[in-house]
């Protein structure tokens, strides 16, 4: 919950259109949660893009103080984002809403990635990790080339099961298919909401569980304005809205109510 | 009237503290209704004492789920909202949110919006009874609701009813919340003051739209929202500075108000106060800095009390 | 309606003409009334005849000098302006500028105004004589005169009535430029519709202002102006979903577009054709870049005729 | 008339928020006229803010094919300007208006400027000299310091009369005052609209004649929008409101009608 101008100490085109940045920010490193997100002002010296953009907090060194930024070109704010240089400062608002859960037994983990989507999820597995947790990642990518950090999470402790809609590397066709194949006890889900969707059905399906990440347009990032709205089922089974900047971004599967 | 010649202004001295019909506000910076919730989403970044006043979002007599998403978009320096007043409903309100509030020293303002003329006098005569609120903003002007909002906003006589049965259910004070999409904010005015309004408010956001020519469909859930932020500034402008020429109330002015000079220009038209919107999103800490902003502006032009300046446009 | 898969499209045959209340424009884009003078000014800069309609600036009975200046102010993402219909009048126009058109492939279409309704009606009679003239677009929505202008455009039976006016004293095709100043857009153009109309063009500018904290006094000479530009766009697409809802009658769409995508938006909205006012003075080939661009997403869209995007969002 | 981006060849800070920036534009070199000027795209890529800014053509060198603009930082456009640097890219838009015509005949010519009015004049002083006429130049300025140009209109073969505010240099006082003295047979001036209005009155007093530059809040610059309105007299002595962009920026003194 903090107003920070940090310092840009690398920007990374790691694939063109896939930046990843790296912000030296000590005492957000030191506060977040793995699946919070920093509220981004991408031109500060502009009212035009108007509003911050919500980017997951990829990584994390506490040691360093550092955090990075791992996103995806696909408008006007995440391109200011790009052309961002080291040096440069950058207002954060963050960190942000509610993060992944730790696993709540000893019981097998799965991570389900798919394309952007691995952004939150490794800083996740770099908590894993650390708590000595190995996890079955299933990362899924268009094509072999986005299949992103593949060997850093195997160095992370972690078996990493590629999918490529186009079969260029790993396993042909979706990524949830390929998880579907021999589900483990907890699931932890980050990609495009047709992704998640579908990633909800095998969980329910195998009555097992696990936590996705959402995204919707924002405005405030701090639940003031109510403007990231997802359905979502309550304990008696009654539907409300949620916002994602709070009670979420990450919520249990089995809250979501897809439309 | 032209400015005064930057003389000598006691900086620890600065008065600040304005007047909106039986409100006391310490500095004549605002919340704008919806855009700061309850208050406590914004606590950890600023210090909610340091406010003239915090005015809550919409209230309604039951819950409300509010509308489909999206909810929001991102236009040319404004954003499109459909929340369609999603809120606990008064019960709730009461409950659970005011009794957060009492620990501050600020005037606590609670807009309320109906279905019905009813509906405003039930809430008005509910939330009356609340030592905690200090006056009810009335939104007559919402366009993100199907029943109600707008249609209460763009007739001079419905408004001028729920300001009736508002001003009759309560002795709190009433400011009335107009909305532009009017042929004459004015004569909305007129008859609201003349029905017994405290003080108005204005402006609520533009009716507006925005398609997606990827999906060639309407972006917002809602299909149309209110626009607001920067680039609705002039438009609210022109309207204080009509309203302030024809009816003699008090006037909290907002829309697109970012930096210090836009409230001042808000003020120079006519208003009395302030209220912050859109701005919050993009800078928690908006409302703080405005407020340094207009004091620094006093100082520089000699200003000793923010209230010479309102108003001073109309020479 | 979900978009097509984008198939086969040839190129060279895209059907771009448009079919505006009788006047068939070779495509979709024309100038907006006074951002593109009599378009001599942009000849420099685009060949004319590749527009699909040259709306002139504004055309009164008697010359108008035009307001004081300051009659231009920027403000966030637009800009406002008060002119106040400075123009040689009715008899000079045709006399001096309308002969320099008639060596140009494409329909010219004449703005008018007047203080009366007997104005627009003798204005209609005069300029319905001219071979040059392929329409008239009634501007009952000019917010910077002082007589006249929006009070026609305000009232659904003043507009009616100056529409009647127009259409008893002339056969050339007539579209009606509304205000966007009022509380329900659709009520004037039902009755404007009803009146014989034979196309609508919105919107028209909406009433803003600026004021300098500097001098504390309103910029513009005029005190208040017409705010428009990229800042007014979603309340100009809001409008023409709304009146392509309502009323049958072909729109021209205008407001804030600068790209072929906001005009690829209006068009989904529901409008025939498209108008580009102030985008032309930041770039004078706005109007040609707005076509390429069209074109472009027709190819990738798989979209052979223009008019199968026509109020394409309305599911 | 021409749409140009033109490369930025130098950009100096000559004084804390007064800059000389030089731009490849052959063509525009070729064309310009003194007195002429450029409407300024100072940031292509926003929307806000929206329009061009006006700045007169402050030198040329038509072999090498530069032109350059002298501006004072006022606000966000020339802010932005201010911040483009060496190689980036400028849209401009011009020459643009009417701008100065040669002396009518072989009397003394003065060239009054004040601040930042120097601009355009500089150009005109650049012509005079390639034409072999030599001016009286009054340079006026808050204070010596911004007396600009001051050797180089020497070398150009012209007198340089300098006038400040504060006496730091020259005559102490009002550049028109100065001039005032012994007026010539026929001036120039740009500056302040006081100072050329008060400039106006002497040229009238002494029956001489001049052209001054004008300033006016500009949208299209070529004509079209008539937002540039300055009122004028014309030859029946009735008044009328001209284009600044067309029929100006550069207008007889004796046209204008001050308010
Ligand atoms: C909690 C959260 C975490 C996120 N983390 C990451 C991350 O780590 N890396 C990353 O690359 N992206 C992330 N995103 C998405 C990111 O916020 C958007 O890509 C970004 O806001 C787009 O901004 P822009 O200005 O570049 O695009 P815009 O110009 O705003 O939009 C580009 C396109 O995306 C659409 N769009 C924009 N925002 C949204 C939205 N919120 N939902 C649906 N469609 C939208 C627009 O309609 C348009 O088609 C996250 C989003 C949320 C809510
Ligand atoms: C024909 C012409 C030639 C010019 N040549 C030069 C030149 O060579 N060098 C130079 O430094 N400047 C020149 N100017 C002035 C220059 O155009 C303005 O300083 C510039 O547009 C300001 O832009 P901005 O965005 O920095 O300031 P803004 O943020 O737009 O405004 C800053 C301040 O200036 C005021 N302002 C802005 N434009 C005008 C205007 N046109 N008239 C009166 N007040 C205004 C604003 O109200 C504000 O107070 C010229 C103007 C014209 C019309
Ligand atoms: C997300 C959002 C929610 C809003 N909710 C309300 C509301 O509940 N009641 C109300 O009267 N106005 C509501 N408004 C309008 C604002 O209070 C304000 O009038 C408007 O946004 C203009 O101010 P701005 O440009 O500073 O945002 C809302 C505005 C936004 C952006
Ligand atoms: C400088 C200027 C002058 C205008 N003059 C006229 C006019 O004479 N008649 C008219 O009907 N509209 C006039 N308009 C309105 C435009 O035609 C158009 O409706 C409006 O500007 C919205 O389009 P835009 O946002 O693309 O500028 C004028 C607009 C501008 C900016
Ligand atoms: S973004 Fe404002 S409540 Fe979530
Ligand atoms: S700036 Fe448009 S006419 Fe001069």
């Amino acid at each position: 919950m903090l107003i920070t101008d940090a310092r840009i100490i690398k920007q990374e085109e790691i694939l063109p259109g896939f930046h990843r940045l790296t912000l030296a920010a000590g005492e957000v490193a030191a506060k977040a949660r793995p699946g919070q997100f920093l509220h981004v002002h991408c031109a500060a010296d502009r009212l035009d893009p108007f509003l911050r953009r919500p980017i997951s907090i990829h990584a994390v060194d506490r040691q360093r103080g550092e955090v990075a930024l791992f996103y995806r070109v696909v408008g006007r704010g995440t391109a200011l984002l790009a052309a961002k240089e080291k040096g440069d400062q950058l207002n954060i608002l963050g960190p942000l809403g509610r993060g992944f859960t730790m696993p709540p037994g000893k019981g097998k983990v799965a991570v389900v990635a798919g394309g952007i989507g691995i952004a939150p999820l490794y800083f996740l597995l770099q908590e894993l990790g650390a708590n000595k947790i190995s996890a079955d990642v299933f990362l899924g990518a268009a094509t072999g080339q986005q299949l992103f950090f593949g060997s850093e999470i195997t160095g992370l402790g972690h078996n990493v099961f590629p999918a490529t809609d186009d079969g260029t590397a790993g396993y042909q066709g979706n990524v949830v298919s390929l998880f579907a194949r021999g589900p483990s006890d907890f699931v932890y889900g980050c990609g495009p909401a047709a992704m998640l969707q579908s990633l909800c059905r095998v969980i329910e399906k195998h009555k097992i569980r696990g936590e996705i990440s959402l995204e919707e347009r924002m405005g405030c990032g701090v639940g003031a304005c109510l403007s990231c709205a997802c359905k979502t089922r309550g304990q008696e089974g009654n539907c409300r809205y949620s916002r994602v900047c709070v009670e979420g971004p990450v919520f249990p599967s089995g809250e979501v109510v897809w439309s | 009237m032209t400015p005064a010649a930057g003389g000598m202004v006691n900086e620890t001295k600065l008065k600040l503290a304005v007047h909106i019909g039986g409100i006391t506000m310490k500095n004549p910076v605002a919340t704008a209704s919806g855009t700061f919730g309850f208050g406590a989403e914004y606590a950890p970044y600023i210090d909610l004492n340091q406010l003239g006043a915090l005015v809550v979002k919409g209230i309604t007599l039951q819950p409300r789920a509010g509308n489909a998403p999206p909810r929001l978009v991102e236009t040319t320096a404004g954003i499109l909202n459909a929340i369609g007043l999603q809120n606990p409903g008064v019960e709730e309100f009461v409950d659970k949110l005011l009794p957060g509030l009492a620990g501050y020293d600020l005037p606590v303002i609670v807009n309320i919006a109906g279905d019905t003329v009813q509906d405003y006098g039930r809430l008005a005569a509910r939330l009356g009874q609340e030592k905690g609120v200090a006056g009810l903003e009335v939104n007559i002007s919402c366009p993100n609701v199907k029943k109600g909002g707008l249609q209460f906003g763009s007739g001079p006589d419905m408004a001028a009813e729920v300001t009736r049965a508002v001003k009759s259910a309560t002795d709190k004070p009433v400011i009335v919340k107009l909305s532009p999409n009017v042929t004459s904010i004015v004569a909305v005015a007129e008859k609201v003051a003349g029905a017994g309004a405290d003080a108005l408010s204005m402006i609520n956001t533009l009716l507006g739209m925005a398609i997606d020519i990827k999906t060639r469909l309407p972006i917002l859930g809602n299909v149309v929202g209110g626009l607001s932020g920067p680039a609705v500034r002039p438009v609210a402008v022109r309207a204080v500075w009509q309203v302030y020429q024809a009816v003699g109330l008090p006037i909290i002015g907002m829309g697109g108000i970012v930096t210090a000079a836009d409230a001042i220009e808000f003020i120079l038209a006519g208003a009395g106060a302030v209220a912050i919107g859109a701005a919050n999103f993009v800078n928690p800490r908006a409302t703080m800095d405005v407020l340094a902003g207009i004091k620094q502006y006093m100082i520089e032009n000699g200003v000793q009390d923010i209230n010479e300046l309102i108003g001073a446009a109309h020479s």
